[in-house]
């Protein structure tokens, strides 16, 4: 996706004010706008969240199926991740198959989830080489105001936690919920003229030299990163980055529950 | 499953008479980039709408110099039906966004635009039989919500047939055992037919009373649709200042 | 497909013969066009009609092979349909994978035979839940003047009505006919100012505002229907399309035979 | 199936002499919406082929600014064979489509209609060994049918070789058994060859062999296409003023 | 693909030397380029081979694997052939799925290894109609300079004989070479302003008419050919790059060994 | 496999020490065709990637008024992975191209030539590990061999932790049983990061070290660009005559 344009005054508003160290909606650096979680939106999905984050929307669920494993991993369940930018989101997003950006969204989502070992995928065998939970994470973005990354992990996070394993309707035993094992958040922030925010609305995003996102778990300890954008940090910028999602990654998490 | 749907009081799997509409929310102005959005839940369907436009057409050869076109994309998510549906059009769904897109088409005054497009997009979050009825509703409000020039608004619904019966507005569980399934939309203050079809098996005195029962239920959805509207703009009466903030900026991206 | 451009004379004209109550042919309201009809006409399908209506000229082929059934219909046949508008026929027709609108002439054609019934798909079961016969219906149109819909119907209805399911050839048993119970037929009808006229050519198709084609069986029931272009029919206009489909479907009927 | 496709007579499996062509008929101007076409039955295949243009190119990245594009798109219906084929191009029709494309381009006065493009649409409707030779065969008809300019029309035939003898334009029984298949297309008064292709096994003296047979059938076959195009020109003749008043209308659409 | 566009100097040049017998880089007409192979320059595949044509440079790779055969050849390994036209390699090349010029690369690549039965795929059967070994020869042009054809063809055969079936990793006993039994070669001409000229460089493919390529065996007999570009031959010159090509064809047949 | 990747003496399954690179071969103008290219050998990853630009951008309405594109297509032949990959894009590569692009973006100066596009190919031969760092460290010096202008190149490596030990550019064998994986890419002058990822588990502690790593090799690897850089030049001042006919033939082609 080419980066959508942004006026002129606009930039220099933004630019204007962070020099003063103010952002356009008042909050402070390391700040994160309103978030709202609702649970089991869509009763079609084993498990769902709707995630607001200011104006960004995102709806994430969650579909279990049976299935078979693959090759090199008999005795696990397979996790798949997806993201659709659909057009009704934004005038920039385009039908079609998912582009690069929905695809580098959907993989740092999947990674997050994946490395910090959230759901235990060996609970997931029925029988090994045979028999499995197939997972799909579908997530949509309804309402594009910035900082996909964190509104989409969060409601992927949500969606997982609220999920129960369809065992019965598959002749499988009872219901169970997913097995989860941590509890991953995502954080990131964004560079502009050496500033970092976290939380980026669109606006800031337009105006933003480079972006990092940052996925820590239960102990703080790093489990994924992104860096993306046309420009560059400094490993003091990382570092300062890294250390300020471990702390809000405590709070948010709280929010997840 | 003959004679079961019906119960001996003429009341129906969920409780309704066989003219009932289920119960229908329509709320206008629902998201915050779309020029104008429509969220609509009609029993357990769930419908987002989205307007953008009148905006330059792509691809450009598509343009029309007399006027604009009106292309709506009608999706159902992943997760919206029991089982994962893969994301991508499918043969139904571009079956349904062309007979939307018709329909719509007749009630926006497309020459006011020439070359340019309307583009609305119809995302089904949880489907439960008539999705196609709720969406066509739904981007009806969110065309108006967007202040595109338009006719009228379109209400839609679909009538069927179970037990030998002709009903209104069939819930999942009906539609998978219905003997007839007939989706309509119209203009009620005309009476003008806008989208119909129907597959199944009725007789002509079926399909007259069908009509009958669709015409009705056109005119409460109707008025639904313009109280969702008007609670849209009485809000933006009282909350203006503040609303009217975001719209600024819109203008300066340009 | 954007609808084929026509000169404002072409379209006067046409108008001009309707206020009189004429068309450019000379046919009257509810008249067809000459049909032929030509069965066999591919020696390498299982069942073949090649139907003209008018200049309008389509090919229909039915191939019939084992395999799987869906597992929600374990015990019945499969039932494909699938149409190509192929540039060979129209200066308007691109070469690609089906657009709208031969996905939608597909769709109202595969209604019209799968909701009368016509064929008997519990007669095509082979081992329940493991093999069946599939019934592919490929619908070619050679040369484009209107009325799609019919001619592509009364090849399909005519073409499978000719088909033999290959038995011997896969070892199960002797052939036989595809078991047919019921005739479908469609109609269709063009609102032009008001008038209704049926079987429309592609000068007619091109100055209407509405479409409806009704498909009817041996009762005069109906067992399909679709409204289609930008345009409104009253309810009376559908009513009259509706009755005279009836009417017309037991002439057309006899032609199929 | 050694010593089997030839009898003692030197008769094969059809009851045809080694260097006896299949029954052929070529009609043209067969459709109505097409510029030019034809038709030809040739043994059990059935080929139709149509051409539209010169026309606007599209895409138009692709418009030669110094003459036209002819393109060719040669397709295998799905009922064509006796396995259903799934529609749309696979990697042997979009060869064989790059073959007989660069063999019409050749023929085609291309430098007099610069930027526009000639389309050559080949639909097998029944499919026998030798479709695209028969493709070939009609698509130049249809050329000529559709009024364009060329130094000359293009026969094509295919020459084989079964039980270790050459022969003449193989059927489908023969070529499921045969050792060489070999298509060409000539123009027959410069002996120009402008199609060839060969798989199997031959010796030098076997394709000096299979070439004779091919230039001597090429000869008949161009006198087949002539044959069709004067017919056609004869019926013109005859029922002129009908036939002039649907061109007429075509004009009109502009 | 379009064909690249040349200067009308650089065209005129060319036609120049031509009519005085000669060609840019000093060739006699029926004189190949240098060259080189290189044998075994991808670990990862089974069998590989990279060969440059003077300028031209293609690596073309084996993979073998287990699979199921085609059902009209239950006891015959599969044969596929695949040929990629990467941008890399020339300023015309586009990324996307193989256009006609790389379609027709494969198929005729594929045609003189089929032909010549190059490959014993009997012996690549594992158990009849469920096991069977698949042979993928992938082609990949690297750098662009003409007669592409002959470098594949070259780099297809020098791949296919380093080949080794991993019969070891598959549980199958010992790893063995490809069961091969035969070398064709492949010679490409092309006529300009009837000159003919072997293994044509870019430069001389931008001003051919025509283009043969001729595979033969080792007896010298035909096993394919294919005639290409929008030109033509006369019967006098299809012989003669015929008979050249069955000459050329022995002395490269002794650099694959 | 805990604490079977490095041994009591603190080496690793190739014999290397925790902070030393695999052996990297550059080389640079490896292909004609091409603007600039460069040939890397990264232990048994092999390499090549190509510079064309800046050029007329496709299609067209990606131009940008104001810059060149950068546009990176990274990709995996099919035989340069144990399993055949199928050509075409995956996911895996789509993701890759882009933070490739975008890092190679920063250093070209794009405002220099508006509305073009600078198209840089990466195609992996043989993967062993670290392939995204061996293309974009290749990609740099492609770049630098067309004559792009650049405000420097773009070292990459990946630092990794097996055994609970931060590790410096893991082979296969190792990443296999890794316990994280951080692939950078920086301006080793100025210290800016332009690609940053990481999958697995580090503490804060161990991501300090994993950078000190990472940031020394990339001084390194930076050099071996440098010398690959000079040799190409140094071959050019003696072999220039020869070199310059080819170039000439090129400008004539126009």
């Amino acid at each position: 996706m080419a980066r959508a344009i942004m006026s002129d005054i606009k930039r220099d508003h933004i630019h204007k004010l962070l020099s003063k160290g103010k952002r356009v909606d008042g909050r402070t650096w390391d700040e994160f706008r309103q978030v709202s979680i609702e649970r089991r939106f869509v009763e079609s999905a084993e498990g769902s969240a709707r995630v607001m984050l200011g104006d960004t929307d995102v709806l994430v669920g969650v579909k279990i199926e049976t299935g078979t494993p693959f090759s090199d991993t008999p005795d696990r369940g397979v996790l798949s991740t997806n993201a659709e930018l659909i057009p009704l989101a934004s005038p920039n997003f385009e039908s079609g198959p998912p582009d690069e950006d929905s695809i580098e969204l959907a993989r740092v989502v999947d990674r997050g989830i994946r490395e910090s070992e959230m759901i235990d995928l060996t609970a997931l065998c029925i029988a090994p080489g045979e028999e499995v939970w197939l997972c799909f994470v579908d997530m949509y973005v309804l309402d594009y105001d910035g900082n996909l990354f964190d509104a989409a992990f969060l409601g992927a996070v949500a969606a997982l936690k609220s999920a129960m394993v369809p065992a019965a309707m598959n002749g499988k035993g009872e219901d169970f919920p997913l097995p989860i094992r941590n509890t991953p958040i995502s954080c990131t922030a964004v560079q502009i003229e050496n500033s970092i925010l976290f939380d980026p609305t669109l606006d800031e995003e337009k105006v933003a030299a480079a972006r990092l996102t940052v996925t820590t778990d239960e102990n703080g300890d790093i489990r994924a990163m992104q860096k993306g954008l046309e420009g560059s940090l400094t490993l003091e910028q990382a570092k300062r980055i890294i250390e300020t999602s471990q702390r809000l990654g405590r709070d948010l998490r709280k929010l997840i529950g | 499953m003959e004679g079961k749907m019906i119960d001996e009081n003429g009341l129906r799997v969920d409780g309704r008479k066989v003219d009932e509409l289920r119960q229908i929310k329509i709320e206008a102005g629902v998201l915050k980039r779309a020029d104008g959005s429509a969220y609509v839940e009609w029993g357990k369907n769930k419908v987002l709408a989205a307007v953008y436009g009148p905006r330059e057409c792509h691809p450009r050869h598509l343009q029309d110099p007399s006027k604009a076109l009106v292309q709506c994309k009608y999706n159902m998510i992943a997760f919206s039906v029991s089982d994962r549906k893969r994301p991508g059009p499918d043969r139904r769904s571009v079956e349904i966004s062309k007979i939307i897109s018709e329909a719509l088409e007749y009630v926006v005054f497309t020459e006011y635009f020439p070359r340019t497009s309307v583009d609305v997009y119809i995302e089904i979050l949880q489907a439960n039989a008539g999705t196609r009825c709720a969406g066509l509703t739904a981007a009806s409000v969110a065309l108006a919500d967007a202040g595109i020039p338009m006719k009228d608004m379109i209400p839609s619904v679909a009538v069927g047939k179970i037990d030998g019966q002709i009903v209104l507005d069939l819930c999942k569980e009906e539609d998978n055992y219905g003997q007839a399934d007939m989706p309509i939309a119209i203009i009620p203050r005309t009476g003008e037919i806008l989208l119909m079809q129907m597959d199944g098996h009725m007789t002509t005195d079926e399909f007259n009373r069908a009509m009958e029962y669709g015409f009705g239920a056109c005119e409460k959805i109707y008025q639904l649709q313009k109280d969702a509207l008007k609670r849209r703009y009485a809000v933006e009466d009282v909350e203006g200042l503040e609303e009217d903030v975001p719209r600024e900026q819109q203008e300066l991206e340009g």
